[in-house]
């Protein structure tokens, strides 16, 4: 057993981190918090994510995407998450799994030709900027065009719109396996965000308390906010884990993906939200300015946790599963 | 025990009642909001003022009625149940003007109160700073006297409620940094108009900017306006705070969330969920509606514990506590019931004065973004626990790292 | 409006004191838990208990009872769950409300000649040491003698033991209504005794608190142990105010009852629990050994929660009545 | 990344596998008891130690395998997966065996280290006192030499494990006490047997007596049974506290609570319920599960980093906050779960050796009840919280109110 990050990886994680930090931009995102009508997408922007190479990493070479796992691509989602970058990888790492074998589509998705987000019947991640819309019909995976509507957002960096679909094209037929795996595999990607995010929101609150003195000393060190910052980084360290681990069922142990997927979601849901609640009450009436970065962590948080299903909805499928209900414990179930 | 009224409260409570409903229009019935208008919300609060419904429990010789925390209580109920918005002079009422009867001069008592009561004057507290929040008593903004005997004032206030609107503030400053943190204070009244105040909104994560920072540059003040005696203005500041905790903790009203309307919204949108997830939502509702009954009736305690002459105690904080928590789990059920919409925001101008008022979605995307804040202003979650277990429970305080530093000490050493 | 106790309820909160400090004994508690196979009843006692008047307070005094409300009741149970005094109010509170009208049994309850528990299917509560069982057939009331089955106790003060009814004779016909509001009243009390038990374990914890030291100082001076003291003092005060709310309604607003009573279970259950976890938490090794009381309060915890519906099932029932799906809220919701 | 054995991993998984079939009625398999009976449990050890299955990360010089942490982890399993109960000698192995490794004469290692492994002698250790718990180096227990160079020990020692079965111990003594307090100390090796020691049963709340106290009586220690330097015991008490942590903590292994046979007590009773309250089991189990899925990876992280040649910092410590609260969380569900008979309890016989074994109401209050002592046993949540925050996040510590004192003025202080 070898349960850590390679070499490659770690190597590829500093190159995105070195992007997104240079391209992502947390004050662009509170700028389009108050671009209600007209919302822009935030840094860097699908063109600029797409010709990085790391939104489509996990789009065969052959299509000219990177070849990559969907757990090297966790790798890179969870540096996005750290600064909030958008759109979200999701919506890669879906159109990736749902294209598969549709050469041109992928080609023009790691091109940058085809702008697509995935549309769930509610409101759709970065509908703000993609002109085409994957959906499933029945059983059938389709394309379309969309009218997109967008709304107040509460995290402006999530692109989300209402979306009515135009014509549609089917893609594959009888496919609601793959459908189910994309999504499967989107949660990973959101909970490898989510980690990323709520990682940082630690860092952030760490630092702030070594630093902000009240009553003689460092506020880190009254038990209050050193403790409730400790319960946050614990949460993220085990959401690690299960990120890490679902991100490798995908490819290595797919039979574990739906537990696994559900699983890093579910965590990730509760992890992001006590980080970023726990971020802005560490800071203290500084933390619920608008000027501060705390809120906008904490609305990725009360965004991402209800995107492809909610918490209690994830906690339901683990708990189906793990009690045989529903196909997908064979991993976690078997002592070895 | 009783919960009904006494003949002599049903009495009042007619009184009031028929004056709301005879004045709702006036008084701006179910428009459901406190600022939207500066002159407006002062008109509003004359004009019940002069009705008698506002100061209740003041003494007649600082422009109130003389009256029961009780009629009080009864009055804010039933401009709740008229849905008649908040008086804009709430800070002034709750804080500023308690502190000016406990250590202001006649002079001041006569110039202040009733026009603070009427609204004529809008008041502010001025006491939070950027280096000074839960730690209050380590502000730094400095008052230094003249050799005319005028203060000279340098420094800058923040999470200021009203300072846009206000006329006065009560303003606590640092007279003597040479001494231990506490005794270098003295507190005045500052005029908000005078030259040198400037007052820029500051932007919450709601949106809105119901808070200021407020700035000092060689700001004036004549040593008529000072509160107290030179270097006691920590002591007076505990008026304050005592006055700020009941407004905020007590009284059995509910704390930044109506659970009726809460109930309402929750009914009207659980029907539409499949079985297992109503199960799921009557879990959390019936939880925070508990939380929510524990504290209305906590409140009423202590109520009737003011009513019988109890001073607003330590207590009141348990109430502050107990209220965010329930409000927290309440809008997160709120919003999360939103469904689809749960993932849009209100977008900052519902939060602004000049909105047309939110909509549904934006009622409880306010609220949720709103409550961070409420965990934190009038002090923190943190803070509250000390105050709690240090003089309700009688445990041991924590050592303090300033103990015998002067307040010169203490900045030098970065605190 | 008063919401207070009267001088005349303090005063029986202090002689039910008095007389419950002397009698109950939580040396006798610890020993009943090794007291497997014929578990006996812990102090006072019926016997003690009946003859001190305070069992049968809401007995009517034409009944030899003492006229009382069930609030009256309630400030004597909370001081009977301080020192966790068997057998419970409860029983008797519900007797009380099942045999109204009945003069002779009433009679004989007060008198102590009827030792009656009552049984709603499960496990009874102070079935060891009763007679006679009140329980419900279809609409009616009925009361039969019983075998009692005595079981290994979690809390020896329960007497719980499952038991199987004799020939039952019918008290009264038609009374359904009756049957749940004396479980409602019985639900009152219960959390009266859950109020007495957590008030009594969050000074236990802050006695300690303020004696032990660790590091030089008190360990009630670490915000970690404080704050755990306080969140526990919280709750039992808002424990204490639904308590003696749910209580009053019994007598002067029985339409509110239902919901009180709910309230009041659902937040006794949580608050004991917390309570009493954090008295062993916060007394840290010794906190945990069988010859500390840390654990009778625990287990007491650990059984009340389950005792008249647990606090899942109360929960529902408040949020069914504050939505409108069930009666009994007609205070609650009533702006005033 | 990879889940799946290396080759040499798997041929070690299946030797390891194959000797415990071939020896699962003589190694207990399914009894579920550890300390049924001493004899029998030494001679289980015995027989896994000569067959290289105990000590295998140990230095071949040590009486160990020198092999790697993997391999270990894998024994560790696949005694798991075949039920096989415990070694006796657990904290010997996991904790007083790498002190000495780390601080013991050549001597000693020689006398103890192979009999520890073999369970020839069961090894027990004697640091916390009544009056020192969190803050360990408070300790009392005093050594004095005497002229001939021996040590005479008198105090008190609690929470002892196995030392109503223990042939030594290492023992944390106070030698200087006019030193502060963590300079004072010394560790020795002590004969449990010997003259002066007396060990009494202490019951837990479970109705167990896993601990004991020991009392000790001017016992006689000779300076070569001395581990580590004189004044230097805190030191060689952080590489036996560092151990425990990791035991304690990490791995992969569940606290206190296996998941898989929680799922099946659910599994097997959910479907009784009402479809309300199954989906409120699901919520429940489902978080609980996912605590325990979390827990599981990251002690396979860890077990990675230690392969990799880590030294087990602090990170450990979360392993066992997390597992505590999952574990507390699935043994509330599982009591729940029990309808009408959750009201009922163990029975003190059930936890006792003698006893048949638990019947499945048992089972679960049986680990309900150990639970609050198991979030306090090798450090408090709250310690455990503050380790992780000084040293992984690089949070400041609290001011020590004993800084700068001996343990002489502690102790008058009345701390």
């Amino acid at each position: 057993m070898d349960f850590d990050l390679s070499a490659e990886q770690r190597d590829l994680a500093a190159a995105a981190a070195d992007f997104l930090g240079a391209g992502a931009d947390l004050a662009a995102v509170r700028a389009a918090l108050d671009d209600i009508e007209t919302p822009l997408p935030v840094p860097p922007g699908r063109k600029g994510l797409v010709e990085s190479g790391f939104a489509t990493i996990t789009v065969p070479e052959a299509s000219g995407g990177g070849g990559g796992t969907v757990l090297d691509l966790a790798v890179v989602a969870e540096q996005a998450g750290r600064v909030l970058a958008g759109p979200s990888l999701v919506g890669y790492a879906r159109a990736a799994e749902l294209l598969s074998g549709d050469q041109a589509r992928l080609a023009a998705l790691a091109d940058g030709s085809l702008a697509v987000a995935v549309h769930d019947g509610g409101p759709v991640l970065d509908a703000v900027g993609a002109d085409q819309f994957l959906a499933r019909v029945g059983d059938d995976i389709v394309i379309a065009a969309g009218t997109v509507s967008p709304r107040a957002a509460i995290d402006a960096s999530r692109g989300l719109a209402d979306v009515a679909l135009g014509d549609a094209e089917v893609v594959l037929s009888d496919a609601a396996e793959r459908w189910r795996r994309a999504e499967q595999v989107g949660r990973v990607v959101l909970a490898a965000e989510g980690l990323g995010a709520a990682a940082r929101a630690v860092e952030l609150g760490v630092a702030y308390a070594k630093e902000r003195h009240a009553f003689g000393r460092p506020i880190g060190s009254y038990q209050a906010v050193k403790h409730a910052l400790v319960d946050a980084y614990v949460e993220v360290e085990q959401l690690r884990s299960l990120v890490w681990w679902a991100a490798w069922t995908a490819e290595e142990e797919p039979a574990a993906l739906p537990l696994a997927s559900a699983a890093a979601k579910a965590a990730a849901a509760s992890a992001l939200e006590r980080a970023a609640e726990t971020l802005i009450q560490v800071h203290g009436g500084i933390g619920f300015t608008w000027e501060h970065d705390a809120h906008l962590y904490w609305r990725r948080a009360k965004v991402d946790r209800l995107l492809l299903g909610d918490e209690a909805g994830a906690l339901d499928e683990v708990a189906r599963i793990a009690l045989g209900d529903l196909p997908g414990a064979e991993r976690a179930g078997a002592e070895r | 025990m009783d919960f009904d009224d006494t003949p002599d409260e049903a009495a009042w409570r007619a009184e009031v009642r028929a004056f709301l409903a005879d004045h709702k229009d006036e008084l701006g019935a179910r428009t459901g909001r406190r600022d939207l208008d500066d002159e407006t919300s002062r008109r509003r609060q004359a004009l019940l003022y002069d009705a008698g419904y506002v100061g209740v429990t003041w003494p007649v010789e600082a422009g109130g009625r003389g009256g029961t925390p009780m009629q009080q209580a009864i009055v804010d109920q039933e401009m709740a149940r008229a849905a008649i918005p908040g008086l804009i002079n709430l800070i002034g009422i709750g804080m500023c003007g308690p502190t000016v009867i406990g250590h202001g001069s006649q002079d001041q008592k006569d110039r202040y109160l009733k026009r603070l009561l009427r609204a004529d004057d809008v008041w502010c507290q001025l006491f939070s700073e950027p280096a000074s929040g839960s730690d209050l008593a380590a502000l730094r903004t400095r008052a230094v006297q003249d050799e005319q005997g005028d203060w000279h004032i340098t420094g800058q206030k923040v999470w200021t409620t009203l300072a846009h609107l206000a006329d006065y503030g009560i303003l606590l400053t640092r007279t003597d940094p040479d001494v231990a943190k506490h005794r270098g204070l003295t507190m005045f009244v500052v005029d908000l108009k005078a030259p040198g105040v400037s007052v820029r909104p500051l932007r919450q994560m709601t949106g809105g900017a119901e808070f200021n920072e407020v700035f000092f540059d060689d700001v004036v003040i004549p040593d008529s306006e000072r509160l107290g005696e030179v270097g006691e203005g920590w002591r007076v500041a505990l008026t304050t705070l005592m006055s700020e905790r009941l407004t905020l903790g007590g009284g059995g009203g509910d704390i930044g969330m109506n659970v009726e309307r809460v109930a309402e919204h929750v009914g009207g949108r659980i029907g539409a969920l499949p079985p297992d997830r109503q199960a799921l939502v009557r879990q959390d509702f019936g939880r925070a509606y508990v939380a929510t009954l524990g504290m209305r009736y906590t409140g009423y305690r202590l109520l009737t514990a003011l009513s019988k002459g109890s001073l607003p105690g330590p207590e009141a904080s348990a109430g502050k506590l107990a209220g965010t928590r329930a409000a927290l789990e309440l809008a997160d059920l709120a919003v999360r019931l939103l469904g689809d919409d749960a993932v849009y925001g209100a977008g900052p101008d519902s939060a602004r004065p000049d909105s047309a008022g939110p909509d549904e979605t934006a009622t409880w995307q306010l609220l949720q973004a709103g409550l961070p804040g409420m965990a934190i202003a009038g002090g923190t979650n943190e803070v509250l626990r000390n105050i709690i277990g240090e003089r309700v429970l009688g445990l041991p305080p924590e050592p303090r790292a300033d103990k015998g530093m002067t307040f010169r000490e203490l900045a030098a050493a970065g605190a």
